[in-house]
């Protein structure tokens, strides 16, 4: 095609509003705070403690969703049956959710009274203001990131060469850990870098659940709203900036990642 | 031997609807059919890929219906070869024995044997995308030997394949079928293939088997139109059958009759393979109980042989060689006589 | 393959966790309040007009996106040019950002003294506190949707479809409307819906820009805090009504929406 | 007229090279070539889809290089139809006239003519999807005509197609090709295709022309043993070519001395086509200058022919009809001689 028609010009000059949009806030803000108040803010205990709390309990959250979240993808992609389309909704379901409504039906159900909190409990295991409380609660609005990455990966594999390992002698987890998994490793930890950025990045169902322990994200609410802008900004930037260097750093590496080409 | 009875499957758009058939020891056996006719899924039947919906399958005389195919003992290759993409070719290869936990030397020793076999040592290191066509099958067929499987399925392994490597991989089926005394059931859409490799040949449409025979019948008798169009037999005509002299059928087709050794009544198809009518300039006597006089309608230059429409009432095809056209000086609306034997004139 | 091995179960089993970990407190939500309760939130002002806000200004911001991130998408569907990726990865990129640092960046930039809230503020466009402020917390966190899955919509046209239009003495913007974007609509469809969506769940970027005029998703939190879960839980159960009943309807209308097969 | 001067363009990993060509007005043209060897980017830029690295591109002597392709009235078909899913064969078809703002009822006549002239009349209102292969590319044929282009450009636009229904699409090319007054340009990888319907060949490898000649000049005197290998010359061998008797040249090839009537000196390769080998039991006097004696190696069954490998000191291949095949009452080892004229040994 001509390199310059007029149709992709306009197409350009709209599509670049909306990347100025998005680029314009982030850069305006890691540029808006000076050194010294992120230094302050770096040695601040609260505010580490708080950094500390988001990453560990989603990093505890992407676990969970992979431990149960890749089996569930290896089924969606290898089985038809009945209410599929169902289970898939379910898994879907949460990104349109509210997510202070979210925190409200999670709470419901977790709270030492409700149907799986109150049996918890007995065990010792409290949700409300609670490390518990954020990671079910990042669970929740992240765990689709790893399915639905997990099964393109799945279904990106030919399922005759799973039959080929078969007919060699490989039964079905055999099957399953030397061939499909291997070859959806890429997709899986895709989905599972998503899933944590997504669980660290909450905020809504967390501040209900539990508002502390404080996730770095309430910090900043609770500065912004006691404090005002200028005090939570520097915290803003120390978060954001640790999201943008998982998220440059997995991309580095996703390009490297060696893939193999479709036979 | 492979004994499938009355086996039913229905999944999605494909179908296999109530097969029996008989496989022997060592024969090279192949289903022929067009895409759609159910012919890889009977394959993954057989490998017990799939669970039948009714029917059985027996391998030497053991029903292995619900046996899960890394039980079964057979060996597999598909058409686009199915290689382990994060495998070498050596770990491609080596992959049955490793589940059956032999030793490490045993397995070099194995591996190496056969990518002498298939001449594909140098590639031992190297990754299947890396791999021509021709060598991604070598491997794939070498994995799959490696298990010394009792049975060999193949599911169209040629068609991804260019025409020079197709036929140097024809040579290894036939030498692979010799040495490794091996059943080996082939599907192809490709009725040339079948011709060089099968020792028995069945037809499938939509599921079900149209014919089974030796390439020869199916080449020259045809059951129906469908096997007809098929194997590509192109002088199929239509007419009425009646007894004539010398024990001979004559089929009137409504502009000519024809006689034919086959023994029929009533509304028939006919068809005469190209190769088996004769030309020539003039009317000469021959043992060929069917003579026409016509004239030439059309000619196809098809590069090695050329293809002639002669019209002597009805429209036929015929074919000679490049040298036998210009020696006998043929061109279009050219006068010319057709020769074909009673016995080459089949009737269903 | 065998119907019922062993792996396959153990899969289902684990899979199934997850699915009721999801499952169960949405059903328990609905079915927690009384019709009564939920029947006077119905009729109260402020419940309305919250519910009102949040589908009134998400509907804007998902316009907003169609109108910019439908031609960016074409762009990236169908060129190669330096710094594609960049702009791949920034419109993904407020995915990662958590909710309050992004309520902290557009703020800055937004603010009557703002790089951009300046100049129009000017124009008497003002974001703090305010409608606009809401909706462009919703555009940031929500035009990847239309954006990628227009670009989806886009790649599964061949482009030799358009190619042929062009030969057929089609320009480039009318083999645009003629040919790809009827052929990408469901696409976009889905991708506005799953923005709108996404744009009515905010409440982290929102709740920093605009406290009011009160989101319904800031309603459900002002009530949970001042008068606690019970009161919290029937604005909830119609929150999430509402978005089930879009979900489900998108579901089943995209389910019917007749779709060409590939040539 | 087409003229291609210099014509450059290297993207992603496809390339074409410095091509210069002249194609003439109604001439029947194609480009022949294996996958990866740039045809169909050769296609698309005459037909304005891309612009060239360098070089020009001109239609009836005006330059069209930078021309975008709706200005250039080419009709473009392609492999896999591409026809517009959401319209109906009548709107697909009618698509290039409603652009041009003609009235309703015109294009209705217009449409309905190249309907009925492909018989596709009764398919107007379906959509694409319900549609066997042959009649979509019997669609896209005239939506691709409609406009009346001056040039036809087809890519690969039979290879999706099944035998049955290729050879009727072959008819139709020919059909068009006469009624339509058109230049046709097709790219394939078939040489039979191009065989039947070319008037000139263009041989590509990796975006340059290796030869352009009619189709007997390509078939029969192929340029290099790329040519050689693509077009199926079988018998290719290797000597040393010295001047022999009556102006002839002896090539030696180390077991057989061959005569050939092409001069040439040193070390050459030469082809004989199969068919142009004459097969005989006893030694009879032609006015082939090369005989030789030798014995039956291999027999394949192609079907409609056989093919035969024969030891003569060097193996030749030739092929012959299953009729004389079976006149000359020939098996696996035995004593034949073999003829060929000195014409028929092409040297490169």
């Amino acid at each position: 095609m001509r390199k310059l028609d007029y149709t992709t010009i306009f197409f350009a000059i709209m599509g670049s509003f909306l990347v100025l949009f998005i680029f314009i806030p982030i850069i305006n803000l890691i540029t808006s705070s000076d050194a010294g108040s992120i230094i302050s803010n770096l040695q601040d205990s609260q505010v580490i403690s708080s950094i500390f709390v988001s990453v560990y309990s989603a990093l505890f959250a992407t676990v969970i969703a992979l431990l149960f979240g890749v089996p569930l993808a290896y089924i969606l992609a290898r089985h038809d049956f009945k209410g599929k389309g169902f289970i898939e909704s379910i898994i879907d379901v949460p990104i349109v959710i509210p997510h202070t409504v979210v925190g409200i039906a999670l709470l419901l159900v977790f709270t030492s009274n409700g149907i799986i909190g109150a049996p918890l409990s007995k065990l010792g295991l409290t949700f409300t203001d609670a490390i518990p409380g954020i990671v079910i609660a990042m669970l929740f609005v992240s765990s689709s990131f790893v399915v639905n990455s997990s099964r393109e990966g799945f279904e990106s594999i030919d399922p005759r060469m799973e039959k080929v390992a078969r007919t060699l002698g490989a039964g079905t987890l055999r099957t399953f850990y030397s061939i499909s998994l291997p070859l959806a490793l890429r997709s899986i930890v895709v989905g599972s870098v998503m899933c944590w950025a997504r669980s660290v990045s909450e905020f809504g169902a967390v501040i209900i659940l539990a508002y502390y322990p404080l996730v770095a994200p309430t910090l900043i609410y609770q500065k912004f709203v006691n404090y005002g802008l200028d005090n939570a900004t520097p915290v803003a930037v120390i978060l954001i900036s640790i999201c943008l260097a998982i998220f440059i750093l997995v991309r580095v590496l996703m390009r490297g990642w060696r893939t193999y080409d479709k036979n | 031997m492979i004994k499938i009875e009355n086996l039913s499957k229905d999944w999605k758009k494909f179908k296999i609807d109530n097969i029996s058939l008989e496989i022997n020891d060592n024969e090279y056996f192949v289903f022929l059919g067009p895409s759609g006719s159910g012919k890889t899924m009977l394959l993954e039947l057989i490998a017990g890929m799939w669970s039948p919906d009714s029917g059985k399958v027996y391998m030497n005389n053991t029903n292995v219906t619900y046996l899960p195919p890394e039980k079964r003992g057979v060996g597999f290759v598909y058409q686009n070869y199915m290689l382990f993409p994060h495998k070498t070719v050596f770990e491609n290869i080596a992959f049955g024995l490793t589940l059956r936990k032999k030793e490490k030397q045993q397995i070099k020793i194995e591996v190496e044997e056969l990518m002498n076999l298939f001449g594909i040592s140098e590639l031992s290191d190297r990754l299947p995308r890396t791999l021509s066509g021709g060598e991604q099958q070598r491997t794939a067929l070498a994995r799959a030997l490696i298990i010394h499987p009792k049975v060999l399925l193949m599911d169209e392994p040629l068609s991804a394949l260019d025409r020079k490597t197709r036929e140097e991989l024809i040579q290894e089926f036939r030498r692979i079928h010799k040495k490794f005394d091996i059943t080996i059931i082939q599907v192809t859409h490709n009725f040339d293939e079948a011709l060089q490799l099968a020792d028995r040949i069945a037809i499938l449409k939509k599921g079900k088997i149209s014919q089974v025979g030796t390439t020869d019948e199916i080449f020259r008798h045809p059951k129906d139109k469908f096997v007809a169009d098929f194997v590509g037999s192109e002088n199929i005509i239509n007419g009425i059958a009646k007894e004539g002299i010398d024990g001979l059928t004559i089929v009137d087709t409504g502009n000519i009759k024809i006689e034919s050794s086959q023994k029929k009544i009533g509304d028939v198809h006919l068809t005469i393979r190209p190769e088996d009518i004769t030309l020539s300039n003039e009317n000469i006597v021959t043992s060929a109980r069917n003579v026409f006089k016509g004239y030439i309608k059309e000619i196809y230059d098809l590069g090695t042989i050329i293809k002639l429409t002669v019209d002597v009432g009805e429209q036929l095809i015929l074919v000679l060689t490049r040298k036998s056209f210009s020696d006998l000086e043929l061109n279009i609306g050219k006068e010319i006589y057709i020769y074909f034997k009673a016995t080459a004139v089949n009737l269903f």
